[in-house]
């Protein structure tokens, strides 16, 4: 059996990935994507817990995390079409002022 | 040819489609420009010339009769109805009397063309909005049509039967058994296709309503055929300006008043139909006789007699040699061909070729709907619109 | 077939309504043919086309024809037809062989947008106040227009200097 | 009794399931056999219900299957049936079924004539179980219910616009309110471990008076919240006058006679409960009142005939609130249901104008229809006298039970008393005026309309008939005290209030003294005479005062006619921020969102700390925002690891 | 992990090699006489006007999320059907009112006209 | 089984790399996709079954199309090169290393081997339902809700536009 | 891991097991387009494929060895990368569907329950839709990868489809779910044994879920054929305006993999429908004990022809819807009509439990 420990290492390290894509990534798509990763590293944490502990209830929370996840992205993705089709960019850097 | 659409300024996100004319529904190489927005045509524009090969310049270097041969190649699915126009122009253009058992047997195969070139625009139009079977049974009973032909003239589609003053040749015996045969069978094999279409709902959820054309811009635009019979106008010049004694047989015009892509099907299937009545009036009535007129400096002799009249021989050598005179004039003769109407107009300076010699195609009147139907549709119904006028590239870009 | 022609309605009215537009008539096995002036072919157009009697509306075809070396060399040829009455009607316009042009029947008959243009392709006969005037059959870049009798049928032939 | 409370239910269910699903092949006659066939079944067994149950004091409670069930949280599928829902059964059966024999007539010509009555059914169905539900929770999926049925059928006409809007307002704003509910309910299980009404109001009356106050205050708060998001009261009534777009019949029934009285039904229903909470059933008491003034203001300035009854009802409310907030539960559910009756009779007329004018509704282009549409013309007299507290007529006794408590109920205060009487006499004021205006004077009628203009078909004026005869009599059934009356109706609804305005008497035992009963009477009474009069003098005689006043006041006038500005508020306060800064908002959300998520505790607390400087430095680039919070992290996890 | 999951894990690196085997052949052993007629796009034997990658209609983004928001309802679907025997009424109204909430959204975007593709 | 974890973990890290080192959105998205199937593998190996088959459902297989449709409407092509936040550029690379540090130093002291997993319980798709509706009643009604919003959000913002 | 024979034989057992799984497949499928050919042809009063071996059998060697030499084109610009996986994605994807799926009973050897399956799940349905729901991404990619416009067009059409329909082929399910209570397709197999009973008599009914499911049924079916973008749905491919969709860019054996990969969708959406509906292998069974383990093989072997039969026989039937017709019903119909049979299955199973 795997220790607990490693799944949480490799949770830290893609939740790391993920803020490093976050502060570098300069396309709002990649970090939006990014945003997803570290929620990822977020379940995958849950999920070894839950495991760990011997019962279900992390996993409901991955569940919930997942659901939340996909309204995000659906909302979330339409902020972008919008902001791109009326500034005709997606270079997060140049989407500063905060008006559609 | 290689036409573009211009943006319009300020509408820059439309898409501009190229559609054929290697595209497998633009039947044959018609090219069409179109401007979307999403998927809905805004605007349209076709593109032709591809397959343009000058007939009318090689009619003017033809003798009348050579001209013939050229006919076939226009309306490569009607070639005996170009025949026809063709043969009916230089007829009037002489005041030439043909007898009736020529007459009868042109109206025929005139009318079975018609029907296998309907054959062909169901088979295509069908397999464009995705009904492939239809396309097959339409090709197997065209098959039968085209044996006929080849019965009569030795070819199944570059026929070139009809001449200047009757036909080619007298047709074989027992060939009437066999249209016969067609005649009788026939009208279970429409009832199949229309079982197959017209009450599908598929097929009608992608026609009805579609590729609308009101009976004003029909006529505006120059629609002929059962493309402006599907607009509701009741115009058929086989009825309204008779030729080839058509007045002589009995047969209903059918019309329909919606104007869409389901109309001018239903017109054509309704077509089929009355060409088959027509075809067992003929083939009924056919009266008996000689095949050609009395008039032997234009007609070409038969075999045995230019073999044992001098007189024939002569006539021969000089139609074949030098071709004949017509008085100068000009006519313009139109009939009614399975795409709408089909008119030569043909100039004569007393030379035995013509001076000028024009064909009024229907397709490419009829083309000249498809931007009037496809305004505001999606690309699909394009497609629907396409088939719909049945245009036949050859006659296009003669 | 020697049907009166001369007192043909279409040609009655037309004179009526305009004298000078009906240049000469002909008549040719039961088919009659006027000739307009091509500076009243737009109001003749036009009244025969509304004229309740004759109501000319659909312009079945348009074609010309070519008289070189005659003078005035091209001929320019409306082929007209009644729905409503069944009667045909042929109108010619006389044009000049250098630079002929003449008015375009779109507004009067939109059927008129591609025989026009084709007319052009293959004759060179330049239509007034078309919108899209051009070459329909042969590309874009082809140079001089096949129907015209000069045309040399064999092609252009490449003369070496 | 089981059986027949499901026969009073399930009629408007099944047609409306009907309608809804088969509706599209019926013919006209089926469908509106079918609905207001339902109606009227329904209709007879509430009746029948009633009479079978009228001498009963106790109350039935049913559970017929079980609904809800987590851990200790059970819901059944119960009815609840005593006095009050008997009332209120039968006050909603009966106009529910008047209005569907008029929508009859009134939709005759419009489209979606199935999905009207379908949806009308099922509106009914969902009131009834409002009503009869035996616990919150049910209560709740009828409260739902009917706040769907009304934003579907305020969104009727939905090609249109400003219908769709109103819908959509409708939606969102009774939302706010809803939230209050659900809140309610969750505290009311938390603190009882039960949801059910009996098993709710036994163990609070078992509480000590004055114990589990706070709680009992903020339970009652919350359930207020939810009947004022419902009841259209302040600040939430803005949705109201925009529900108008909904076909008439609609407004009369869901925006005048029944869906709006939830809210006071709701409160009425609780009163246990808030007979332990003074202090909610005084900001019950307030804030009923003001709206009651502030509606009746705004009432005054109207020229749409629609608009102006809306916000007539607005105010009527708040005179239901204003009743059960003083205490006197009685005269709220009494006035609930006079009003019912006279309200829809006068929307139901305002449609029977609307219909013969082909939709026109500003009261300018009216009047003079006194003699095209006389049947219409009467009861809307009828109804107008009715609510403008004129003797002997519904309104009139059922109003001055409510200012009367509000001036010696419990909970009541003189100076709601005061503004009470004022709002009547604006009441009765802005009333005649709409009369006037539309029946009365000269006809400014277009042409087109004048010569269209037509009484409506008996299909709609016996409806009316029947409610004018209503409005008369109903308020018969309680004779004020101070005419020697015995206020029956309040003795009939002892079983239910009775308990409740006893302990909150004893609370409030120090009542001052003042005014006699008969007094009250009169001034309410001089108070609709009054408006009457002004009303008769600017609108029938000189018709040029109002304008002059107007213009004299124009700030004010101005203020009124824009309703306060209270919906350019509403968009300054909540449209605008959300739209402007949706995207600062979200990227902010989003990031917190997923710092939160990486449920590392204290990360957000961090977050926040960061935020703070965040906003002085505002560079508004994300990225650096996410710099800036990881940069938190790091320091607080590093202060979690070696702080300690 | 159960051996139904391993002998999963196999079947995936067999199916995985079978298509890689086959995509790696045809590339292999095809004959390549590319011209540059041959290797350029698509479009009607026509020179291809502008770019592509154009930017299409937005329905397809509703539609995408749609999909999304209706498959998490699916989602929640299974677990639920299959524990439904023993939910009975209590999971019948938990399902009604979650499926009629979300049938709110649903009759909100029909009528919105996000579900109309031929406007 | 060991290996597997192993190598899956491999594969997440390599695969969420390539997230963020790739310069085409499209390549990004697909990275992420294969991080969220691996992710189901782990899943599974830590027993959950049923998640493991949701997370691709509805991440691998709703989500992530979305987004690969985005992509795709917008034409968004390689990123350019804009001048971002200078904070962002300086702190970057050592505050993530820091924060790294940290929560493994955390995942070292405070998580050591021992922790003996107790057998794993029954996470197939019954067990989850079980517990989803029994006792997680309430958050699921709410997400049915949070879905509601999300829709009428999405389609105002994105019907603006059309 | 100590390998112990038990452990080995169960693995030998396992790669037995999924080389005649894949082998049968490939056979099956390259056999399902010779079936079509000639179905189609005979259904258009035509011969199809004879040439090549009798009755035109060889046929589909034939045709993939010459695909397998086919000119491998890749168009310039294209993404090559993306290009490539394309059609690797949609072809593994739509064999790794078969994974969980019975196609018969089990037999004992050596003492081993032996199933005919490769991997019984306890979330196998879900495992399918699992896969399948990646197959969106095969079709977009191609569409996106070819920087073209008919394939572009074809690919986000086709992919908005797929994701169309798959909400209903998933909802539809769900019925027959609540029934058997269990997502392992063996389970639900298992569920649908023996006959009816009604009013406590036998009858000769098949216990299967298509009489109590007929509406779940209908939906589902209509959403495979959607699914696996058939006629009358195969717009997204629909040459006649589209050209050839999302593949038009494609030659040679790549263009083969998408071929492939639709007709092991159709296989798979067939099984299922088998197994959900029509009660799996269960079919009379007699004889000796090898005739038992075989005869159920066979009679889920029948039944999974019946389906794909039933769906080339539609392709030479019917027309092709138009694209906002196939949505408008994908949503506008299918849909709600799965959600209400749902509800409507919950309530009446809830009515029977209680």
């Amino acid at each position: 059996m795997v220790p607990l420990s490693h799944y949480i290492a490799l949770s830290a390290i893609l939740f790391v990935i993920g803020a490093a894509g976050f502060i570098f990534r300069r396309n709002i798509i990649t970090v939006f994507m990014c945003i997803e990763l570290m929620l990822n590293a977020v379940n995958l944490a849950f999920m070894a817990f839950s495991r760990f502990r011997g019962n279900l209830d992390g996993q409901l929370f991955v569940f919930f995390v997942i659901v939340v996840a996909a309204a995000e992205a659906a909302v979330g993705l339409a902020l972008i079409i919008s902001l791109y089709r009326s500034r005709d960019t997606l270079a997060i850097d140049e989407l500063d002022s905060m008006k559609l | 040819m290689a036409v573009t659409l211009e943006k319009i300024p300020g509408q820059e996100e439309r898409v501009i489609l190229s559609m054929g004319p290697q595209h497998p529904s633009t039947h044959g190489v018609l090219r069409l420009v179109l401007e979307l927005d999403g998927e809905t045509v805004i605007r349209s524009l076709f593109d032709i010339g591809y397959l343009h090969t000058g007939f009318e310049k090689s009619f003017e270097d033809k003798t009348y009769s050579q001209g013939i041969t050229l006919t076939d190649r226009m309306d490569y699915l009607a070639p005996l109805s170009n025949n026809l126009a063709y043969c009916l122009a230089i007829e009037k253009l002489l005041e030439l009397e043909i007898p009736p058992k020529a007459q009868w047997a042109r109206v025929l195969l005139t009318e079975l063309t018609r029907v296998g070139s309907h054959l062909v625009w169901l088979g295509t139009h069908a397999i464009d909005i995705g009904a492939m079977s239809m396309f097959l049974y339409c090709f197997r009973e065209r098959e039968e049509i085209l044996r006929i032909f080849e019965m009569v003239s030795g070819q199944r589609m570059m026929t070139s039967y009809f001449r200047v003053g009757g036909l080619a040749l007298e047709p074989p015996l027992g060939w009437l058994d066999r249209v016969k045969k067609i005649v009788d069978r026939f009208p279970e094999r429409v009832d199949e296709y229309e079982a197959l279409l017209t009450k599908n709902p598929i097929w009608l959820r992608r026609t009805q309503g579609v590729g609308t054309i009101s009976a004003e811009d029909a006529i505006a635009v120059g629609l002929s055929g059962p493309s402006l019979r599907g607009s509701g106008v009741d115009w058929d010049l086989r009825k309204k300006q008779p030729y080839s004694s058509y007045d002589k047989f009995n047969f209903n015009v059918p019309t329909r008043p919606e104007g869409d892509v389901y109309a001018r099907y239903l017109v054509r299937v309704a077509e089929i139909r009355e060409s088959l009545k027509i075809v067992r009036q003929a083939m009924e009535g056919m009266p008996e006789g000689p095949i050609k007129a009395n008039a032997p400096h234009i007609v070409l002799p038969d075999r045995e007699s230019m073999k044992t009249s001098i007189e024939a021989l002569i006539y021969h050598f000089k139609i074949v040699t030098e071709g004949f005179h017509p008085p100068v004039g000009e006519v313009y003769q139109a009939i009614e061909s399975p795409r709408g109407e089909l008119g030569i107009y043909m100039v004569s300076d007393g030379s035995p070729k013509p001076f000028r010699c024009h064909v009024r195609a229907p397709s490419f009147a009829n083309l000249q709907g498809l931007a009037k139907m496809m305004e505001g549709r999606l690309i699909a119904d394009a497609v629907a619109c396409i088939g719909s006028i049945d245009v036949v590239l050859g006659e296009i870009d003669r | 077939m020697s049907v009166d022609l001369e007192n043909h309605a279409a040609l009655k009215k037309l004179r009526a309504f305009d004298p000078d537009a009906v240049e000469d008539v002909q008549a040719f096995r039961g088919e009659l043919t006027l000739f307009i002036r091509s500076t009243k072919l737009r109001r003749a157009a036009e009244f025969l086309r509304d004229d309740p009697e004759l109501s000319f509306d659909f312009l079945a075809d348009l074609t010309a024809v070519d008289h070189y070396p005659n003078e005035p060399r091209f001929e320019a040829v409306y082929h007209l037809l009644s729905i409503k009455t069944a009667q045909r009607l042929r109108l010619k316009v006389r044009l000049p062989g250098d630079d002929p042009r003449v008015e375009s029947m779109l507004p009067v008959w939109p059927a008129a947008n591609a025989y026009e243009r084709e007319v052009f392709d293959l004759f060179g006969i330049q239509f007034e106040n078309h919108p899209f005037l051009r070459r329909i059959l042969l590309p874009e870049d082809w140079e001089g227009h096949p129907l015209r009798k000069d045309y040399p049928v064999q092609g252009n032939i490449t003369r070496w200097p | 009794m089981e059986i027949l409370l499901l026969l009073v239910l399930l009629p408007p269910l099944i047609g409306a399931g009907l309608n809804g699903i088969f509706g599209r092949r019926f013919s006209q006659a089926m469908v509106s056999a079918i609905g207001c066939g339902s109606a009227g079944l329904s209709m007879v067994s509430a009746l029948a219900s009633a009479w079978a149950f009228s001498h009963h004091e106790r109350v039935f409670d049913h559970p017929y299957f079980t609904w809800i069930q987590a851990g200790d949280f059970v819901a059944k599928y119960a009815l609840y049936y005593d006095r009050l829902t008997l009332v209120m059964t039968v006050t909603v059966t009966v106009v529910a079924f008047l209005i569907h024999l008029y929508s009859r007539g009134y939709m005759e010509h419009e489209g979606g004539y199935y999905r009207f009555f379908a949806q009308l059914n099922l509106f009914l169905f969902m009131m009834l179980t409002l009503v009869t539900a035996g616990n919150y929770p049910l209560m709740f999926v009828g409260w739902e219910g009917v706040g769907l049925c009304s934003y579907l059928l305020i969104g009727f006409y939905f090609p249109k616009k400003s219908a769709s809007d109103a819908g959509k307002k409708a939606f969102v704003v009774t939302r706010v309110g809803d939230v209050g509910f659900t809140l309610a309910v969750a505290l009311i299980f938390w603190t009882f471990g039960t949801v059910n009404f009996s098993e709710v109001f036994s163990r609070v009356d078992a509480l000590e008076i004055g114990s589990h106050q706070t709680v009992l205050t903020a339970i009652g708060l919350l359930l207020f919240l939810g009947a004022v998001g419902k009841s259209a009261q302040l600040p939430l009534y803005v949705w109201l006058p925009d529900a108008m777009e909904g076909p008439t019949p609609v407004s009369a029934l869901i925006h005048a006679a029944t869906m709006v009285t939830a809210g006071v039904y709701l409160v009425a229903r609780s009163n246990v409960i808030y007979a332990h909470a003074p202090q909610a059933l005084e900001v019950v008491a307030i804030v009923g009142c003001l709206t009651a003034f502030y509606a009746a203001t705004l009432a005054l300035v109207q020229n749409d005939l629609k608009r102006m009854l809306a916000y007539s009802t607005i105010s009527q409310l708040g005179y239901m609130f204003l009743g059960c907030g003083a205490g006197v539960f009685a005269a709220g559910i009494f006035h609930l249901m006079t009003h019912a009756c006279f309200k829809a009779l006068l929307f139901l007329c305002a449609g029977s104008v609307m219909h013969a004018l082909a939709g026109e509704l500003d009261m300018r282009k009216m009047g003079g229809l006194r003699h095209k549409m006389p049947t219409t013309y009467w009861t809307f007299l009828i109804a107008t006298l009715a609510i403008s507290g004129v003797p002997f007529l519904a309104g009139f006794f059922s109003k001055d039970e409510i200012l009367a408590g509000a001036y010696e109920g419990p909970t009541g205060q003189p100076w709601l008393y005061w503004l009470g009487t004022i709002t009547a006499g604006l009441t009765a004021l802005y009333m005649f005026r709409a009369l006037y205006l539309t029946f009365h004077g000269e006809s400014r009628l277009t042409p087109e309309l004048e010569h269209h203009a037509h009484e409506s078909a008996s299909k709609m004026t016996v409806p009316l008939t029947i409610l004018a005869f209503f409005s008369v009599v109903a308020g018969y059934v309680s004779w004020p005290k101070a005419w020697g009356g015995t206020e029956q109706f309040d003795k009939y609804l002892a079983p239910v209030f009775g308990r409740s305005e006893q302990v909150l008497t004893l609370e409030a035992a120090h009542r001052p003294e003042g005014l006699s009963p008969g007094a009250l009477l009169t001034f309410s009474i001089v108070a609709a005479g009054l408006g009457i009069l002004i009303a008769f003098w600017f609108y029938l005689k000189s018709t040029h005062i109002p304008a002059r006043l107007a213009e004299r006041l124009s700030g004010l006038y101005r203020v009124m006619v824009r309703k306060y500005y209270v919906d350019e508020f509403y968009d300054w306060l909540i449209v605008h921020p959300l739209r402007d800064g949706s995207d600062k908002f979200l990227w902010r959300v989003m990031d917190a969102g997923a710092i939160d998520d990486a449920g590392v505790n204290g990360m957000a607390r961090a977050a926040e700390g960061v935020g703070s400087i965040l906003r002085r430095i505002q560079s508004g680039n994300v990225r650096s925002y996410a710099a800036w919070v990881l940069l938190g992290a790091v320091i607080w996890l590093a202060y979690l690891m070696f702080g300690h | 992990m159960e051996s139904g999951y391993l002998t999963i894990l196999i079947y995936i690196g067999a199916v995985v090699f079978l298509s890689a085997a086959i995509l790696g052949m045809s590339a292999w052993v095809g004959v390549k006489r590319p011209t540059r007629e041959k290797l350029s796009p698509y479009e009607c034997g026509i020179q291809p006007v502008g770019d592509a990658r154009e930017r299409f209609s937005i329905s397809f983004y509703l539609v995408g999320m749609l999909f999304i928001l209706f498959d998490v309802e699916a989602v929640f679907l299974y677990p639920w059907a299959v524990v439904y025997k023993e939910l009975k009424w209590f999971g019948f109204t938990e399902m009604l009112l979650y499926i009629l909430i979300l049938l709110a959204g649903y009759v909100y975007i029909w009528k919105k006209g996000a579900l109309d593709w031929s406007r | 089984m060991v290996p597997v974890f192993y190598i899956f973990a491999a594969l997440t890290i390599i695969a969420a790399l390539s997230v963020i080192l790739q310069r085409t959105p499209v390549y990004s998205a697909l990275s992420l996709i294969v991080v969220l199937c691996s992710l189901a593998v782990l899943y599974v190996s830590l027993g959950a079954k049923f998640l493991a088959v949701i997370q691709v459902i509805v991440y691998a297989g709703a989500i992530m199309v979305l987004f690969v449709l985005v992509i795709m409407l917008l034409n968004a092509g390689r990123e350019r090169h804009t001048e971002g936040s200078r904070l962002a550029r300086w702190l970057g690379v050592p505050l993530l290393a820091a924060f790294l540090v940290e929560i493994l130093s955390v995942i070292w002291n405070g998580l050591s081997s021992g922790a003996v997993a107790p057998p794993a319980p029954d996470a197939g798709p019954a067990a989850v339902g079980a517990l989803l509706f029994r006792h997680y009643v309430l958050p699921f009604e709410v997400t049915s809700i949070l879905i509601l919003v999300a829709i009428l959000g999405a389609v105002v913002l994105a019907k603006k536009q059309l | 891991m100590a390998l112990s024979s038990d452990t080995l034989f169960l693995l030998g057992v396992a790669v037995v097991k999924v080389v005649v799984v894949l082998l049968v497949l490939l056979t099956a499928i390259a056999y399902i387009v010779w079936l079509e050919r000639k179905l189609v042809a005979h259904i258009q009063s035509r011969w199809g494929p004879y040439r090549v071996g009798p009755y035109g059998l060889m046929q589909p060697m034939a045709d993939g060895l010459k695909f397998l030499f086919k000119e491998d084109i890749v168009p310039l610009e294209v993404d090559r990368f993306v290009y490539w996986l394309a059609p690797f994605l949609s072809f593994t994807l739509a064999m790794l569907t078969f994974a969980v799926i019975p196609f018969g009973g089990s037999f004992k050897l050596f003492g081993h329950e032996i199933y005919l399956q490769i991997a019984d799940l306890n979330v196998g349905l879900l495992y399918i839709f699992a896969v399948t729901s990646l197959g969106v991404y095969s079709i977009a990619l191609a569409g996106w990868s070819s920087n073209s416009k008919y394939p572009l067009f074809g690919g986000l059409r086709s992919s908005a489809q797929m994701i169309s329909y798959e909400l209903s082929l998933g909802l539809a399910v769900v019925g027959t779910l609540m029934i058997s209570g269990s997502l392992s397709l063996r389970d639900i197999v298992n569920s649908q044994t023996g006959t009816w009973h009604l009013a406590g008599t036998n009858t000769f009914l098949p216990h299967w879920n298509i009489f109590v499911q007929p509406v779940g049924f209908i939906v589902y079916f209509i959403a495979a054929i959607a699914e696996t973008n058939r006629i009358p749905f195969d717009l997204p491919e629909g040459e006649t305006e589209l050209v050839g969709g999302y593949h038009t860019e494609y030659s040679s054996f790549k263009f083969a993999m998408f071929f492939m990969a639709e007709y092991a969708n159709m296989v798979t959406v067939s099984c299922i429908a088998t197994l959900l509906f029509f009660g799996g292998w269960h079919g009379p069974v007699f004889g000796p004990a090898w005739l038992h383990v075989l005869l159920p093989v066979f009679w889920f072997a029948l039944k999974v022809f019946c389906f794909l039969f039933f769906y080339i026989w539609t392709r030479g039937t019917l027309p092709r819807f138009r694209y906002d017709q196939l949505m408008a019903f994908g949503w506008k119909f299918l849909l709600p009509v799965a959600l209400l049979n749902i509800l409507a299955t919950s309530f009446v199973v809830a009515w029977i439990g209680t």
